[in-house]
């Protein structure tokens, strides 16, 4: 069985900057792989790239096994690989439940009924009123997204992506701006979801990519530095000068 | 190849002509992100004003000239005071066309009852009127006015806008008031600032202008939609963008006005169509 | 620029009528480290923008030594010496990040680039780089590092280490501790790393729907886990 | 030049048998323009011209109001619907119902063309565009004149009497009789389409484009379609102004009537439907009764009353007017 | 009562406002009653070419108000708009601007008493062959009357043997004339005749052949008079002397009739420098609507009353004038003026007269 997504000597650059270079790794099914790295590594850019925001300079990217390197954005996600931004990203005027409403409907070939209710079928109701239940945010399903506090709206990325039923699932630095005492929700939000799919998260909260992830990628000036378990990772060096800091004393004493 | 070089002088023209009178509309979309519908409208003032300095008051044409920049600033500043200040912060572009329109309507409705329908010309010094012989055809003599100033507004607010601590903040205070506001820096005045800057452009535009398009009160909109055209093809806010703008868009309204008269709005809407397609972000490549 | 106490009192405050915060009233003394925690929502940011003066004020007084805030313009108070880093980081998008540094410069005032420069060396890498092509956590350091170059006697931070690199984190917080010694800056700072904020504060407030729920020592806080747990979160230590 | 009007309340639960909605709207523009005939009988040319109207600025609401497509070239639409309308009348298809069918089809492929031009750029560009598109249709309004009359305009069609019952008269009593049932139909069947996926969608578009994308939608061929959608609209509203006059000019495809479609959907409220048609309304029978008592200084008051509009009801009169009937009820309510 | 359509606002608002000085003062003449009938004008704004909004105004003024008559009407699609309705509502249409040849036989109730283009064309012609052109560039704007211009000039100039060497047909929206200068240039011309519709481009035109070196290298500029009209002398000055033109009337017109209605306009309030021929053919439709009252007696009777004016001649300000009983367009002298100034105005002084022309586009 081919990988759910592979990447193959991805590479890119904006002018002379190398912000990608020579990237390869898989995800396969069931896989949780954090990545992590210094500010500007190119982590987002490595996600831009997957999802087609960017066009790579080089390189193959395989979803499932077809080559998708050249194909626009909404073919991605139909083929079932969604993202969640760093920068929220949202239909402002609408209510979450909207929101959420138009993912459920996108995934369900609903999308183009002319004259039925949009939110109110049951069937979407229903699933819409559950995600709203996993991530927290029911009471506010009748609010429009742009009175939302931050971190709420940050909850709403997290609903979106999860309507969408990805195959794989990309989350950009989901729990930034959530209380480290709440982003169990987080990590409940992806346990919820089908185990059979892989999930890649860039965060910058250590803990939760430890407590998350099975597999630590890590990125430093556009390439791959390492990749292995939690433990390897904490222990490598070269992470621990150029990102961990006094995180891996921490961890090391706890 | 005669042919050629003349086409290209009024072409030059022209896209002079339109760049100066353009510009301030362009400065007030790119730095105030007002959508000015009554930048027509303004220009005019100053246009009525040039033209009683020079008819009535027998100033001289410089003169008439800034006392048309400077009271068309002055005439308008309560209208920033009252109005324009509720425009900038919020994006609302529709509110924003509303307003202006309104204005422009307003504007024309009094200038037709005081000065009356008919057009007011701007007499040229003996110098600039009349043609000019430059070897192989005659111009008309204020294409050298026209030509020279475009180049020293277009230097001097490339300059005032991309290289001083002012052209910053301003810029800083479009992209999001209240941080600039947070950081220290007063924006209220900067808009105002910027307000009188475009308005004193616009003014300035009309008078020098006028030999083309002429003054009577529907200037105020007969021309607004090539004003917006022009300065929404080379990127709002961005000077050497309106200059490249004006100057393709003069190009091909003259060379089409030559060659295939008949067609001449023709050709000019369908280059704006060509550039929209190979230049989406505005000529010169507008950030952003 | 001398340092002086914040001192708020009964501040009551919101998005138009809404009111988000209510009697909100504690004090920070000059050079004095407050932090203020909360879950999501509660209205730490609506504090913070209530301080500057960018949302509706009900009712209340917020008083900087002897002169009253309220009803200043937020210009004029970032002139006295309110300096705010928002969660949103607030980047000039069309501006380099050269430019972006520069306008955090109060006019007659000496700072210069280098001092962001030598806080954030990244920074200096990508100083052309315009503000919309930074990567989230250059944003975040562009934003911090533009607020501290006006020099400000008041320091209101919204998240700071948000999206930044754990090494990062430690060296900004490190940064900014020692200059609230040398310079004897009072600072507020919200944030949800809590670890981080309860080593760096002194003094700190709770939050909850809109109002002080505790407050007190950090130390208290140190040594009492279970206040955190019932305020903020089941804490998972 | 994005997100217009707000649509809070679009999600709040509805009572089940929501359709009654649309029914009400129905009757009540039914009624409405009952109480119009009988009040005003003789002012029935002006009631259907604004019905016409009405259409076009309905149809810029679905493009800008619902898909955040600014544009000032949807006259175009509007009158090459009239014309396809005009000739058809010519080339001998006379019933006005088959009439409406011409408009509808010609105004939805005219929709589909600009749609594909206009849509496939944002902000400004995309102004420019739409204004260069709509100049290049009037400029070929004027070259064609064998099929338009070029600036003497399309005259001498006379359509024939509506369901071979109701000859027009002088009275505009079957004109008007028409126009109002084809808007109280059209305008339930938009209600509900807005509430639709599709709709909801567009609206999301208008949000933020990348983030629809980022969901799977295709956005620009949603924008084309509802630009199709648009375009039946508008192509309805140039059917029932050359039917109805009998004449079709270049006012219709000109500049001047995209700008005053656009004027009276900002008066009105963009991004409800109930706004464009105030606006269309209001605008329109304020703009005839200046004109008809001080013609002469017209313009002066309609600009002062802009002006004052945007002051005190900056998201247009229907949500100045929906906020005031909240409050009211919500004043009753706490007595 | 007698409705009056006309662009009260908007940029022609100066051509309503001559119908009704020209209506107020034929009534200032002649008073207010015809008979024991008192006659009442009520003005409705046109604005632009629009025919939907005419057609509204036309159908209120008939059913809602009453109106006997109709009058006015400066654009041509809008005189096409209205027509329809006379027979059904019995009106009868006195046109004062709209100047397509066509419009008279969209109704046999419609009279015309401003000119046609063809009109005021054909004999601009007959003065370009007079004056020994041979070869003429043809320059006016891209729209009906701009056609109709060109047609008319030609075919009577090729009559004659002339020879057109260029045609250019100018956007309305043209206000850069240099490239059209520097066309007709290159064609060879020695004359030019244009014809663009009175307003600010005028002005520029007249500026640009002047600027550009035209008239230095003595090529001819000829137009009909609405390039010339009275209140843009002032704005093109000196430079505009010489100008030729032909129309039916020049304000400066030395007659006791025209110096009566003048006389007659400055007590109505019209300022001096705004007169233009739209008051006249207003004048004088005025006075078709009295004959029309007289003649039916203040019944409705649109076919006596057609029928009283058809072959009608008086004497206009403008000239000895009369209206065709087959068009029912009026048949009037058009003259050949020439920009002058007097003291310190600026006048078109005419200098030869061509009596009696008909509507030579319907006479085709
Ligand atoms: N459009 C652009 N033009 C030029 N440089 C860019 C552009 N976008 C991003 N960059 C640069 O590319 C580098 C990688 O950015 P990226 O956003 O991928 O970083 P990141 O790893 O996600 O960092 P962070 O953890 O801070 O979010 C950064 O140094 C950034 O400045
Ligand atoms: N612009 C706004 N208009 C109306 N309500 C708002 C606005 N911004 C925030 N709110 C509301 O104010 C409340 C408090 O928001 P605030 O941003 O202060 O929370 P916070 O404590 O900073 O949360 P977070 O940790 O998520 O940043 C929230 O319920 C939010 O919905
Ligand atoms: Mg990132
Ligand atoms: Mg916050």
């Amino acid at each position: 069985m081919s990988a759910l997504l592979q990447l193959d000597d991805v590479s890119m650059s904006f002018g002379g900057l190398k912000v990608t270079q020579e990237v390869s790794f898989t995800l396969q099914t069931g896989d949780r792989v954090g990545l992590i790295g210094p500010n500007g590594a190119g982590k987002t850019t490595l996600v831009n790239l997957v999802t087609g925001n960017l066009n790579p300079s080089s390189g193959r990217i395989l979803l499932q096994g077809e080559d998708v390197t050249h194909t626009g954005i909404s073919h991605r996600v139909r083929h079932g690989l969604v993202r969640t931004f760093q920068i929220t990203r949202l239909f402002q005027t609408l209510s979450v439940a909207d929101n959420v409403a138009l993912a459920l409907l996108q995934r369900k070939g609903l999308a183009m009924g002319f004259l039925s209710s949009a939110t109110q079928r049951p069937e979407i109701r229903d699933e819409w009123t559950r995600i709203l239940q996993v991530t927290g945010l029911e009471s506010r399903a009748y609010d429009p997204v742009s009175v939302l506090a931050y971190g709420e709206q940050r909850l709403v990325e997290i609903a979106m992506a999860l309507a969408l039923k990805p195959k794989v699932l990309l989350l950009d630095e989901p729990a930034a701006g959530i209380p480290h005492e709440e982003t169990h929700r987080v990590l409940d939000a992806i346990a919820a979801l089908p185990a059979d799919i892989a999930v890649l998260m860039i965060e910058h909260d250590i803990d939760l990519v430890f407590r998350f992830a099975s597999r630590v990628l890590v990125l430093a000036n556009g390439k791959l530095i390492c990749d292995g378990t939690p433990d390897t990772v904490a222990a490598n060096d070269e992470v621990r000068s150029a990102y961990l800091g006094s995180y891996a004393n921490d961890r090391r004493s706890a | 190849m005669i042919t050629i070089l003349s086409i290209a002088i009024d072409a030059l023209a022209f896209g002079m002509v339109l760049f100066i009178i353009s510009i301030g509309l362009s400065v007030m979309m790119g730095l105030a992100r007002v959508v000015n519908l009554a930048h027509g409208a303004f220009a005019m003032i100053g246009g009525y004003i040039a033209s009683y300095m020079l008819r009535e008051a027998g100033a001289g044409f410089a003169l008439s000239t800034l006392v048309a920049v400077l009271g068309t600033i002055a005439i308008l500043m309560p209208l920033e005071f009252l109005l324009y200040r509720r425009l900038y912060r919020n994006a609302d572009a529709f509110r924003q066309i509303l307003m202006t329109i309104g204005l422009t309507f307003f504007i024309i409705g009094i200038t037709n009852t005081v000065f009356g329908p008919t057009s007011k010309p701007i007499p040229l010094p003996e110098a600039l009127s009349g043609p000019l012989d430059i070897g192989f055809r005659m111009v008309p003599a204020h294409y050298v006015l026209v030509i020279a100033c475009g180049a020293i507004t277009a230097l001097g607010l490339w300059f005032l806008l991309d290289k001083t601590q002012f052209g910053t903040r301003i810029r800083a205070t479009v992209d999001n008031a209240a941080m600039a506001e947070s950081l220290g820096i007063r924006t209220e005045i900067l808009y105002a600032a910027t307000f009188a800057l475009a308005v004193g452009l616009a003014a300035f535009g009309g008078v020098l202008g006028a030999q083309l398009l002429p003054i009577e009160p529907y200037y105020a909109l007969r021309y607004m939609v090539i004003f917006l055209v022009v300065v929404s093809v080379g990127g709002a806010g961005s000077i050497l963008g309106a200059l490249a703008a004006s100057l393709v868009l003069g190009l091909a309204s003259t060379a089409g006005k030559y060659m295939a008269p008949e067609f001449g709005d023709f050709f000019f809407y369908l280059t704006v169509i060509l550039v929209v397609f190979i230049f989406p972000h505005g000529l010169l490549g507008a950030r952003k | 620029m001398t340092a002086v106490p914040l001192k708020v009192t009964d501040l009551t405050a919101g998005y138009g009528p809404t009111r988000i915060i209510s009697n909100v009233s504690f004090e920070v003394p000059a050079g004095r480290k407050l932090v203020v925690l909360g879950r999501n929502g509660v209205g730490k940011t609506t504090l913070l923008s209530a301080v500057m003066g960018l949302c509706t004020q009900h009712g209340g007084t917020i008083a900087l030594g002897e002169e009253a805030l309220s009803g200043r313009k937020t210009s004029r108070r970032a002139m006295m010496g309110l300096g705010y880093v928002p969660q949103t980081r607030d980047i000039f998008q069309s501006l380099t990040v050269e430019q972006n540094l520069s306008t955090g410069i109060r006019a007659g005032s000496d700072a210069r680039l280098d001092e962001a420069y030598e806080l954030f060396p990244r920074l200096a890498e990508r100083r052309r780089n315009l503000g919309s092509q930074l990567s989230g956590g250059e944003q975040q350091m562009l934003s911090i590092a533009r607020t501290l170059l006006g020099h400000p006697s008041i320091l209101l931070l919204d998240e700071p280490l948000e999206g930044l690199a754990p090494i990062i984190c430690d060296e900004l917080m490190s940064t900014i501790t020692e200059l609230a010694s040398s310079r004897a800056i009072s600072i507020i700072l919200v944030e949800q790393q809590i670890e981080r904020a309860l080593v760096f504060g002194e003094d700190a407030i709770i939050i909850e729907r809109g109002q002080i729920a505790w407050e007190g020592a950090v130390s208290a806080l140190r040594a009492d886990r279970d206040l955190i747990e019932t305020y903020i979160g089941v804490g998972i230590h | 030049m994005t997100a217009i009007g707000t649509t809070t309340a679009a999600g709040a639960p509805r009572l089940p048998g929501w359709v009654r909605y649309e029914v009400t709207a129905f009757a009540v523009v039914t009624a409405l323009g009952l109480i119009g005939y009988l009040v005003f009988p003789f002012d029935l040319a002006l009631l259907t011209r604004i019905i016409a109207v009405t259409f076009l600025v309905l149809s810029l609401d679905l493009v800008t109001g619902y898909a955040g497509v600014v544009t000032l070239g949807q006259a175009a639409i509007f009158g090459v619907a009239a014309y396809a309308v005009g000739n058809a009348c010519l080339a001998g298809i006379t019933d006005p119902v088959m009439l409406l069918g011409v408009g509808i089809i010609a105004g939805a492929l005219m929709g589909l063309v600009s749609g594909v031009l206009i849509s496939r750029f944002s902000a400004l560009p995309q102004l420019v565009i739409s204004i260069a598109f709509g100049q290049l249709v009037a400029a070929l309004a004027n070259k064609l004149a064998q099929f338009t009359g070029g600036s003497d305009g399309l005259a001498g069609f006379a359509p024939s009497a509506v369901l071979g019952v109701f000859e027009f008269d002088i009275f505009g009593r079957t004109s008007f009789g028409f126009s109002l049932v084809v808007l109280a139909v059209v305008l339930a069947l938009l209600l509900r389409f807005v509430q639709s996926p599709f709709g909801l969608m567009c609206r999301g578009i208008r949000d933020d484009a990348l983030r629809a994308r980022m969901i799977g939608t295709a956005v620009y061929p949603r924008l084309i379609v509802m630009y199709g959608v648009s375009g039946a609209v508008a192509g309805v509203g140039g059917a029932l102004s050359a039917i109805n006059v009998g004449v079709v000019s270049l006012h219709s495809v000109s500049f001047e009537m995209s700008a005053e479609a656009l004027v009276m959907l900002v008066v009105g409220g963009a991004g409800h439907l109930l706004g464009a048609v105030f606006g269309s309304i209001l605008f329109q029978i304020f703009g005839h009764f200046v004109g008809s008592t001080n013609p002469f200084h017209w313009m002066t008051i309609v600009g002062g009353t802009l002006i004052l509009i945007t002051l005190f009801a900056p998201k247009g009169l229907y949500s100045a007017f929906a906020s005031a009937m909240a409050k009211f009820r919500k004043s009753r309510v706490s007595q | 009562k007698v409705g009056v359509i006309g662009p009260m606002s908007g940029p022609y608002a100066l051509f309503g406002q001559n119908f009704k000085w020209g209506i107020d003062a034929w009534v200032a003449e002649n008073g207010d009653t015809v008979g024991d009938h008192k006659v009442e004008f009520i003005f409705r704004d046109e604005e632009s070419p629009d025919p939907a909004k005419s057609k509204a105004l036309a159908q209120e003024l008939i059913v809602k108000d009453r109106v006997q008559y109709l009058a006015g009407t400066y654009f041509t699609p809008n005189a096409m708009a209205a027509a329809p309705l006379l027979a059904q509502g019995k009106v009868p249409l006195v046109v004062m601007n709209a100047a397509t040849s066509s419009i008279v036989e969209k109704s046999p109730y419609i009279v015309r008493t401003s000119f046609t283009m063809w009109q005021n064309t054909v004999p601009a012609a007959k003065v370009a062959k007079d004056m020994g052109s041979d070869k003429v560039a043809i320059a006016v704007s891209d729209y009906g009357p701009g056609h109709d211009a060109r047609d008319a000039f030609k075919a009577t100039f090729e009559e004659m043997g002339g020879e057109v060497v260029e045609e250019v047909n100018m956007p309305l929206s043209t206000t850069d004339f240099g490239p059209i200068m520097q066309r007709i240039k290159d064609s060879g011309a020695d004359t030019i005749f244009t014809f663009l519709p009175s307003g600010p481009p005028t002005l520029a035109f007249v500026k640009a052949y002047i600027d550009n070196g035209l008239k230095a290298d003595g090529i001819k500029l000829l137009s009909t008079g609405d390039v010339v009209t009275e209140p843009d002398l002032p704005a093109i000055g000196e430079a505009g002397l010489g100008i030729l033109s032909t129309y039916h009337y020049a304000v400066s017109h030395d007659s006791p009739e025209n110096a009566a209605f003048l006389e007659a306009m400055k007590t109505v309030g019209a300022k001096p420098g705004e007169v233009t021929m739209t008051a006249v053919a207003a004048y004088d439709g005025a006075r078709l609507i009295y004959e029309m009252i007289e003649a039916t007696d203040g019944k409705q009777d649109p076919d006596t009353a057609i029928e009283a004016v058809k072959g009608m001649s008086w004497a206009s300000p403008r000239g000895p004038v009369s209206i065709d009983p087959q068009t029912r367009h009026i048949k009037q002298n058009v003259y050949l003026r020439e920009v002058a100034k007097e003291g310190d105005t600026f006048i078109n002084k005419e200098t030869q007269t061509f009596e009696a022309q008909p509507d030579w586009g319907l006479a085709e």
